[in-house]
Formats: C-alpha cells, structure tokens, sequence
C-alpha cells in the first residue's frame, strides 16, 4: 500500500538564491521527490543574436564579453576565432600564447567560481566562495593590468589581441603562479574529502557516457562522465598544441565527479601557464589586416569594418563551461548576416530533468550548481 | 602530438550519404551537405550509427534566415574517431517552415531546436515539447528572420554600410 | 533599615541571588507576602529578558565578525567602533519595517508565528541556575521542562509555515517538524544519562552533583554529550543542519515571509534557542556555574556565561565550516545512527550506576573507571556501528580525477586507486 | 486550595481551557480549530500544575502539545478533501443533543455532589514517585502498554513502507 499525496509544484525562481541569476526551474514535488522538473528561461534574453547582424565584426567583441559574463575571455576567443577563420587570417605567435595564458587563467578564475558556489549550494554558508573569490580577485587583476577590465574585458581582436601585457604583468603572474598550488591544495583537502560534500552529491545526477553524448553535454560534465574529450587536446587552438597538459575525467558522472574534474583542471592550467610563461616568444601581437595599424606601444587600431568573403564558420573552444561555439555567416557585408552561439550553459542544460527526476529538492539545486550555468550566457 | 579535429568535408559527406540514401542530398559545398528534409532522419540515424562516422554529438543546432529560405545546419563531432562534420536542411516555405525533429537522433536537440523555434519560427515536427523558450507564450513573430522588424535608425538587416564608413548619407538619420 | 543601602550583600557580585534576596528580605518586612513573590518573578523575568536581548545583539555582531574572519573578510565595521553597534542599527532597520502580512495568509495564524515561537525559547531559562542562588524556579522536573517547552517550537514553526501560504513556507515547515520530533527523542536520551548518574532531574542537583565529586559529565558521557550537540543543532536550525532555512534550497523556509520585526521575533528567538541548548550543555555537562573552586573567587554568573558563550561559539564555528546535509541524510542519522547507540549507551550508564549503587566502591574509583569505560565503549560503539552501516574509512576518501592524453576515451566506471 | 495565588490561577486557566474548547467546537477554520486544542492542552497543564502534579503538566506539555497536535495537523494538511474549512454536516443536531445531555448530567453530578478536600500529604519528588510505581508496582501494565507501541510503530512502518519493486 502506497499513500499518494498531491502534486505539489514549487518554483526555483526567478528570484531565488540558488539559481545563478535570473533562471527558474519549476519543480512538481511529491513530497520532497521530484516528479517534473521544467525550465523557464528568458529573463536576461538580450537578443544578442539580433543585434550582432547590425554592428560591425569589431562592435561584436564587446556581445561576446556579455554572454558568458564569468569567463569573458573565452567568448572573446571563440569569436575572434570564428570571424578569423572567416577571414582566413594567420595570428601572430605571441598572441596566440597570449590568448592562450588569458583563457588558462580565466579558467582558472571561473571554476573557482564554480567550485566555491557550488559548495555554497551544498549549503556551506560562503566560506568556499570567499576562500576562492581570494584567488579570483588576483586574477582578475593580472587582467586589469593587461586590459584595463575586470569583468567584461573586451581584450581579443581579430587577428589577435589588443595590446600586449605590460613590463610589470610577468612578475606578478609568476608570483601568483606560485602561490596558487598551496591555495589548490588547500581546497582539495578541504572538500574533497568532506563527508558532508561526498553524502551530498555522490551518485547525484548521474550521467552515463551514453547520455552526456547523446544530450550534448560539454565541458566538465561531459569530462565528468568518463569521456576524455576536451577541444584544447582535440582540435588545439592558440598555442595548446605546444604545452603539455593532460585532460582530466571522472568515472561515475554524478556530481561530485564534476566538481573532482573542474578542481584538477585548476591544477592543470597551472600547469599550461607554468610552460606559457616559460615559452611565450617576443613579437607583435596582432596581425596586419587591411586597413589595421599598430602604434608603438602595441596597441592595435582596428579598421573600422571588415569585410570578410561570403562563407561561414563554425569555431569551437573548450570554455570553463563547456564547448563553445561561434557560428557566423557572412555575406560580404560589414556585419553578420548570421551570429549564432552555442554556448555550453544553455545545451548544458538539457539533461537537467533527466538528472533531477526522483531526486530531492535539495538534489536539485547541487545539480543545477554542478551545471554551473551563466544565465547571461544561457539566455544571450 | 598536435592532433586535430579532422573537418569531413561536405562533398565526402554527401558522396556517403549518396551511397546508402540515393536522392537524399540536395546540394553539396566542402563546407556542408543538404540534404532533402523528407530523407533527414535516416540520414542523421546513419550519420550517428555508421562505423566510419561515428557522428554521436551534435555540438550546434541552429537556422539560418537566407530569405529566400529558412535552413537548419547542425555541427556533429565523433568523438571516438575526433572528426566534425556539418549538415544542413532547407525549407522554402516562409509562412510555415517545417523541418523533422532531431530529438529522436539526438536528445540534445531538444532545448537547440525549441531556441530556434522561438527565435526563427521554424516548426520542428515531432519534437516532443517544442513551445516558447526565451520569449513569452503569445510574443508576436520570430525575431531573428531578416523580416522581423527594420532597427531604430531605420537601418535594415543585412545593410551593406554602417556609420562612420565612407560613402554613407548621414543627412537624413536613416531611410525611414 | 538604618544602613538599606549599605549591606553587605549588596556588593556580592558572586551570586547576583544576594542583592536580590536581601532586596526581597527587606521588602516582607514592610509589605504583604504576595508583594514578595510578584517581585521577584519581576526581577528574575526582567533580568533573564534583558540578558537574553544583550546577549543576542553582541552575538548577532560576534557570529558576523568571526564568520567574517573565517571567510577573509572584515564583516560589519561601519556603524560604531569596529561595527560595535551594527546590531542595534539592524534592530532598528528591523522595528522601523513595515509589517507586512501577505493578503493570502492566514492573519491571526500569521501573527500568532512569531509570539508562539518566542514564547519556548524564553520560558527555558527559567529553569536554568546561573548562579547557586540564580534560579526562577528550579523545578524538580527541569530536565524535562527543558525538553518539552522546547517541544512547543514544532506547533509553532509548523503554525508559521502554513500560515503564510508560502510554498518554500510550508517545505520548510514540513522539514522542521520532521526534524524536530525526530531529534527530540535524541534529546531525551541524551539527556538521559546525566539524570540517571545524579539521580535528580532538577538542574540545581545535576550542578551540585558535579560540584561534589569534582567532574563534569562531560567526561563520563562524551557520547551522550556528542549527541545532544548534534540534537542542539537540529533543534536550533544551525549549521550543518540549517535545512529549514537552507537558504541555497528553500529561500528562508518557514519564515520565508515574514519581514520587519516579525522576522525579527524569529531572529531572535533563533539566538535564544541556541543559548538555551548551549545553557543545557553547560549546566548538565559541563558543571554549570561551578568551576572546580575558582567559584570562591569568580562570581559564578560570570563562570556560567562563560561557558555558554563558549559552547555557542561551537555553533558559530560550525555555521562557518560545514555544509548543509539532506533531510533524508538527516533524519537517517537520527534513527539508523543516533537512536541505537543512544540506547544502548542509556543502558550502559544504568548497569554502571546500579553497580556502583549496590557496591561499595569508592567513588573516585567509581566514577574514574565509569568515565574510562563509556569513553572507549562510546568510542567503539560509534565507529562499529558506522562501520556496520557502511560508513567504512575507503568511502570517505576523496576521489582525484583521472588525468590521461588520450582523446575521445571513456573511462566510466574505471575504478583505480584513488 | 490553600492561598489567594493558585486560587486566582486556578480561574484564569479555568477559563482559559474552556474558552479553546469552546473555540475548537466553534471555529470552522481547522487550523484555528487545532490552535484552540493547543490552548485547552496548556490549560490543562497549567491546572495540573496548581494540583502539584508538575511531572504529568510537563509531560502534558510534551505530548500533547509537541506531539499530539502536530499529528492533527499534519492530518489535516495531507488530507486532500479537507480544504481548510469545517464542513456542514447533518450530524449537527444530534450532535448538538448529545452535547448538551452530557454537559447537563456534568453539571448535575458537579452541583449534587458533597466535594470532600483530601488531607492527603503532596508528594515532594512526584517524578521519582511515579517512576517507582511505574517500575515496582505497576511495571505489567506499564510493560503491555510498551508492547502495544511498539506493534503500533512496526505497524505504522510495515504500512508506509514502499512496496518492493518485484523483478521477473
């Protein structure tokens, strides 16, 4: 005999402390069990989409930074890589091992960011998220220095990036170089082994292999699952060809094993940046593109509007959060005729209710936390 | 160790799917492959299931308004034989565009193809729950076609001049 | 009544029970016997009150400084010297709110939330001695008067959550009440071991017991001790089981919508509650006011709020550090892990003091080999009985990724050593 | 009765009891209904308490009012009919009938009847006292009542229990 109780449906959101932003999840409740779990998005939707057909290639850099707002320098990197593989531009070396030094450290950044709030969502009441908002805070000086932004830095262009670092960058990033292992290492003791954290979301929303491919997973999720799949290693961009790092995978897909990958993946663009500071050559930083002056001091002047052939391309990175990618088409004109994001928040997303049915509330949040969604990137 | 991602190119695609599907492709270009919509599910099933392809993951789903037709494209990675590949279906019917659900192939076609149905109107028949994603129930059309709504500043979508380029009339603020 | 405001008594700080009693004295010699007793229930109510609102406001600014050490910030240091009188601005903020009562609550269930919940958590100090002489009415049933005022809670919180027609309101409520009767047998039994080495269930005897053989409890029933902490946690909604409010989960729980000073009655009530489970582990396991002599030259208050402050602080330390566990986790470790090793441990401490009863064993003996005992009986009990459960040390172990070159692998399931 | 203090007492919660049962019977909301129960249950424990009976007030105070009524509430919410509000039903006249034969041979027996004060010393340790007397004298009914429970509670469990999933 089973006592059946009524359908009980609560909303996660939009306002809600657990939801990153402005996302609901309606949940439909038997007791503390989920029976449904659906997504209502929308609330930041920007129309990114929509207005990038009407600004210049150049005018879009700045979209790309607003997608993803946590790990600006990976939507900078995908759409300047696109709009060059467009254009069939060849970047200078020293940029690409610039490029590739920026997006190791904003990943570094952004899983911190992911970690601490993810234990947050365990219900660790800020402690992690401060700890690791300490490591960000560096970072997001190291890029202040080199950009002039914290957030939103706008720092790549097409055909490389806007200016070099400064004199005094290189001693400070190699100071926070060795600072950052001790920090690591800390965390790892700290909650990896936490018998809170481990009964909270071991054997929680739980993908096999199978179904994180069949749903478009990316990123640590998919990496999580067992799959050794990893853009950086797969189809190098920047200079991830020449250093040595190794792609971190999980065994079980729950969410634990999301939050073990993205730790080790802190460790290994440590590793990246150790060899990126020890190899990255002297040259220019930006590629001479019609029109494109450099002034003395580095900074590239981009001309006011290319024109790329009629074409498209499709150009994927592997960001924080998952495979990124830039779609555009172009018909010769100055602006995209098409400008489509597949951003790994938003697909990242699909399997939600697979994972979450038959779970607990309490479940439900650690699993939208070890998504680690951006709802700037998920709604554009 | 620099391996890379090896791109099929539309022509070999379309030469395979030639093979086992006579018919099924429509155009073929190095970037992609058409293929007609009333053959897409076989072939997408085959393109995901055959050895030689592997196409397991579909990274991107998304449409394009080329106005004069509507044409879904879809960025598959194999990640077992690390190869990518791009396919594409059109549709030339602008007040009802169809084009068959790939959520049967892929379930991660799901929320792609409700985003494209929201924001391009484009119906994808069979998708289990293919509603409203960003925008509200009832939102009047689809804002990304080309026909949507002309800007502020009475520039149109596809222009062939922005502001501050040589040659353009700033007279009149826009055209309208 | 020449020298009334110059006794003795009114300088002995060491049990403020002296002025007072002197000021009852002198008042029944000029007034009616009944005048006597509404005066001292004044004092000792009034007392307890203003204790209980000063000690809430400096802790509501100690728990943010320290949690804010404890994070790498500064916490509140605008308002006052070093944000000394922040509490009062946020007292204030709270008074000055409007009282808002959602149109689809239930208004007098709404209003009544609030008042119910305050009611418990203040009634338990009038049992508790802060000093030998500082006591509003040491019950003989103290120890049961502690568990089952702080019983009425559940109907309180339960009242609140469904009065405000709040989904994450009536979760929470739900989850409180779940939690609350299930950790109130916990409580029972943890406090069952102290009574039944002293014999007594009132609190000033429990004191004197530890008081005359020189030992707090606290050594002889570290398990029971252990227990009742956990329990104190669940009962006040503190870390690592806040899941009431889990605030990542359910916004605010029970009181998700209650806003101005009705939020601040709950707010406060919370405190209350935690200084009256940290006023029950001091007083029954940790000798209360007494302090192996230094009683003599401490005024015994002082000792007592010592160490209430200072167990308190074991919750304020836990709201930095831990996690949240889940409510089936939660309600699991009180009936698969708790309950059982309780029991048995009641047994134990009752064959142990039947035998030191019908013996004649000295008790510094006694009592030596009684606390040596249930140390590493309780010890063996709670790692035997996780081990049994299935909490072995290899499950605890964190996992480390798997770190490999190859691409487009599948390592699901791989076990290797991690 | 000795003093003017638990006189007075004895009519404050006199009053105080009768006025929540009155109310439970009154109220139509079921949740009022249930807080006017909780009020009669403290009543109650207050009297108990100028009866010197302390252990059985706390223990009222324990049961009843932490458990017994958090068991009528939770009944009332899980059932789904039962909307919020008390229901017409056409037991109401009898009902009534009965209630007020019953209340008129109360106040018969209370009005007819010779009350006589016990000189019967108080127990100092009521606890202690009733803990003896439940263990020595009266530890059979004491022991049956806890088998009974305990049948309750295996029996409450057996019937929550999910039904295991049978494989084929």
């Amino acid at each position: 005999m089973t006592i059946k109780s009524e359908p009980f449906v609560v909303n996660v959101g939009p306002q809600h402390p657990s939801t990153h932003g402005v996302f609901r999840l309606r949940l439909t409740l038997d007791g503390e069990k989920i029976v449904d779990a659906d997504m209502v998005m929308g609330y930041l939707h920007r129309s990114m989409e929509k207005l990038a057909e009407e600004r210049t290639y150049t005018q879009n850099i700045p979209f790309t930074d607003r997608t993803d707002y946590l790990s600006a320098m990976t939507g900078n990197l995908a759409y300047v890589m696109a709009v060059e593989k467009l254009m069939n531009v060849e970047v200078p070396e020293r940029a690409l091992w610039l490029r590739t030094i920026m997006a190791e450290l904003q990943r570094i950044a952004s899983h911190a960011m992911a970690v601490g709030i993810f234990a947050n969502d365990c219900g660790a009441w800020q402690t992690p998220v401060m700890h690791m908002f300490r490591d960000r805070e560096k970072i997001l000086d190291l890029f202040e220095m080199a950009c002039g932004a914290r957030l939103t830095l706008n720092y790549m262009r097409i055909g490389g990036v806007s200016k070099d670092i400064p004199v005094e960058w290189m001693p400070q990033a190699q100071r926070l170089l060795k600072e950052l292992p001790d920090r690591f290492a800390e965390y790892e003791d700290l909650l990896l082994s936490n018998e809170i954290i481990i009964a909270r979301s071991r054997g929680i929303g739980t993908l096999t292999p199978e179904q994180a491919t069949a749903y478009s997973v990316s990123g640590p999720m998919l990496r999580a699952s067992g799959v050794a799949w990893d853009v950086r290693k797969a189809d190098p961009y920047g200079a991830y060809d020449k250093v040595d790092f190794d792609i971190a995978v999980g065994r079980n897909g729950d969410v634990y094993d999301r939050f073990v990958v993205r730790l080790a993946e802190m460790r290994q663009s440590l590793r990246i940046l150790q060899q990126a500071f020890e190899r990255m050559p002297a040259g220019p930083v930006h590629a001479r593109l019609g029109t494109a002056t450099v002034q003395p001091w580095g900074q590239a002047v981009a001309p006011l509007a290319y024109r790329p052939p009629v074409g498209e391309a499709y150009a994927r990175i592997e960001s924080p959060r998952g495979e990124l990618g830039y779609y555009i088409v172009s018909d010769g004109g100055p602006a995209p005729f098409r400008f489509h994001i597949r951003s790994p928040s938003f697909i990242n997303l699909t399997p939600l209710k697979l994972m979450s049915v038959g779970m607990t509330v309490a479940d439900a949040i650690v699993i939208l936390g070890s998504v680690d969604i951006v709802v700037g990137e998920v709604d554009r | 160790m620099a391996t890379r991602t090896k791109f099929l190119s539309g022509l070999d695609i379309a030469h395979r799917i030639e093979q086992r599907f006579p018919g099924a492709v429509d155009e073929a270009l190095p970037e992609f492959a058409m293929i007609k919509p009333e053959r897409l599910i076989e072939t997408l099933t085959y393109l995901r299931d055959d050895e030689e392809l592997g196409f397991k993951f579909l990274s991107s789903l998304t449409a394009v308004d080329r106005l004069e037709w509507f044409e879904v494209a879809y960025h598959l990675e194999s990640f077992r034989l690390n190869q990518a590949t791009a396919v594409k279906v059109r549709t030339f019917d602008r007040e009802n565009p169809k084009v068959p659900s790939a959520v049967t192939v892929w379930q991660g076609a799901h929320l792609q193809e409700r985003e494209a149905y929201d924001l391009m109107g484009i119906y994808f028949e069979g998708h289990p729950d293919l509603r409203r994603l960003f925008l509200w129930e009832g939102f009047a059309g689809f804002p990304l076609r080309k026909d949507y709504l002309n800007l502020p500043g009475g520039l149109n979508a596809g222009l062939e001049r922005f502001p501050g380029e040589q040659g353009l009339d700033f007279s009149g603020r826009g055209t309208q | 009544m020449t020298s009334f405001f110059l006794k003795g008594e009114w300088y002995d700080f060491r049990d403020l029970g002296n002025p007072v009693g002197g000021l009852l004295h002198d008042i029944d010699k000029i007034a009616p016997h009944w005048v006597v007793y509404v005066v001292a229930s004044l004092i000792g109510t009034g007392g307890i009150v203003l204790w209980g609102v000063l000690s809430c406001l400096a802790f509501i600014w100690i728990e943010r400084r320290v949690v804010a050490l404890m994070q790498n910030r500064k916490g509140p240091n605008r308002v006052g010297p070093a944000g000394l009188l922040q509490p009062v601005a946020d007292a204030l903020k709270l008074l000055m709110k409007e009282a808002i009562t959602p149109r689809a609550a239930d208004k007098i269930v709404f209003w009544a939330g609030p008042v119910l919940i305050f009611v418990p958590a203040l009634a338990v100090f009038a049992v508790i001695p802060f000093g030998p002489k500082m006591t509003l009415a040491d019950l003989n049933v103290g120890v049961l008067f502690l568990i089952a005022i702080a019983g009425i809670n559940t109907p309180a919180v339960f009242l609140a959550g469904w009065s405000s027609n709040n989904k994450y309101a009536l979760l929470g409520a739900m989850r409180t009440i779940a939690m609350l009767i299930s950790y109130e047998i916990i409580q029972v039994l943890a406090l069952l071991g102290p009574v039944l080495l002293v014999g007594s269930m009132r609190l000033g005897d429990l004191v004197g017991w530890q008081d005359h053989y020189n030992t707090w409890i606290f050594f002889i029933q570290p398990v029971g001790l252990m227990a009742y902490i956990f329990a104190g946690a669940v009962e006040t909604n503190r870390s690592p089981t806040d899941i009431a409010e889990a605030e990542s989960e359910i916004v605010a729980g029970y009181h998700t919508e209650y806003g101005g000073i009705k939020f601040g009655f709950f707010y406060q009530a919370e405190y209350l509650a935690g200084f009256a489970i940290a006023a029950a582990i001091t007083t029954l396991y940790m000798g209360g006011y007494t302090l192996w002599g230094a009683e003599k030259y401490i005024p015994s208050w002082i000792i007592f709020l010592g160490k209430l402050y200072t167990v308190f602080f074991i919750y304020i330390w836990a709201r930095g550090t831990l996690p949240r566990l889940r409510i089936d986790q939660l309600m699991a470790f009180a009936w698969k892990f708790l309950l059982p090793i309780m029991l048995v441990n009641t047994l134990v401490v009752g064959g142990e003091v039947l035998i030191w009863r019908e013996n004649d064993i000295s008790d510094v003996t006694a009592l030596t080999l009684i606390g040596l005992v249930n140390f590493f009986f309780g010890a063996a009990l709670v790692i035997g009985w996780a081990r049994f459960l299935g909490h072995g040390r290899g499950r605890q172990v964190g996992r480390r990724a798997l770190l490999t070159q190859e691409v487009g692998a599948v390592y699901f399931g791989a076990e290797t050593s991690s | 009765m000795d003093s003017t203090g638990v006189i007075i007492a004895f009519y404050v919660l006199a009053a105080m009891t009768i006025g929540s049962a009155v109310s439970v019977v009154v109220v139509r909301n079921m949740i009022h209904a249930v807080m006017g129960l909780i009020g009669t249950f403290a009543g109650l424990a207050g009297l108990y308490v100028t009866l010197s009976a302390d252990f059985i007030a706390i223990t009222q105070i324990l049961i009843y009012i932490g458990a017994i009524s958090i068991l009528f509430l939770f009944a009332i919410v899980l059932t789904p009919q039962a909307s919020r509000n008390n229901q017409e039903s056409f037991l109401r006249f009898p009902a009534l009938v009965l209630a007020l034969l019953v209340a008129g041979v109360l106040i018969f027996v209370a009005l007819d009847n010779t009350w006589n004060l016990s000189h019967a010393p108080d127990f100092p340790e009521t606890a202690s006292t009733i803990g003896e007397l439940l263990l020595k004298t009266y530890v059979l009914p004491f022991e049956i009542a806890s088998v009974l429970l305990l049948v309750a509670v295996v029996g409450s469990i057996v019937l929550v229990r999910p039904e295991p999933v049978e494989e084929d």
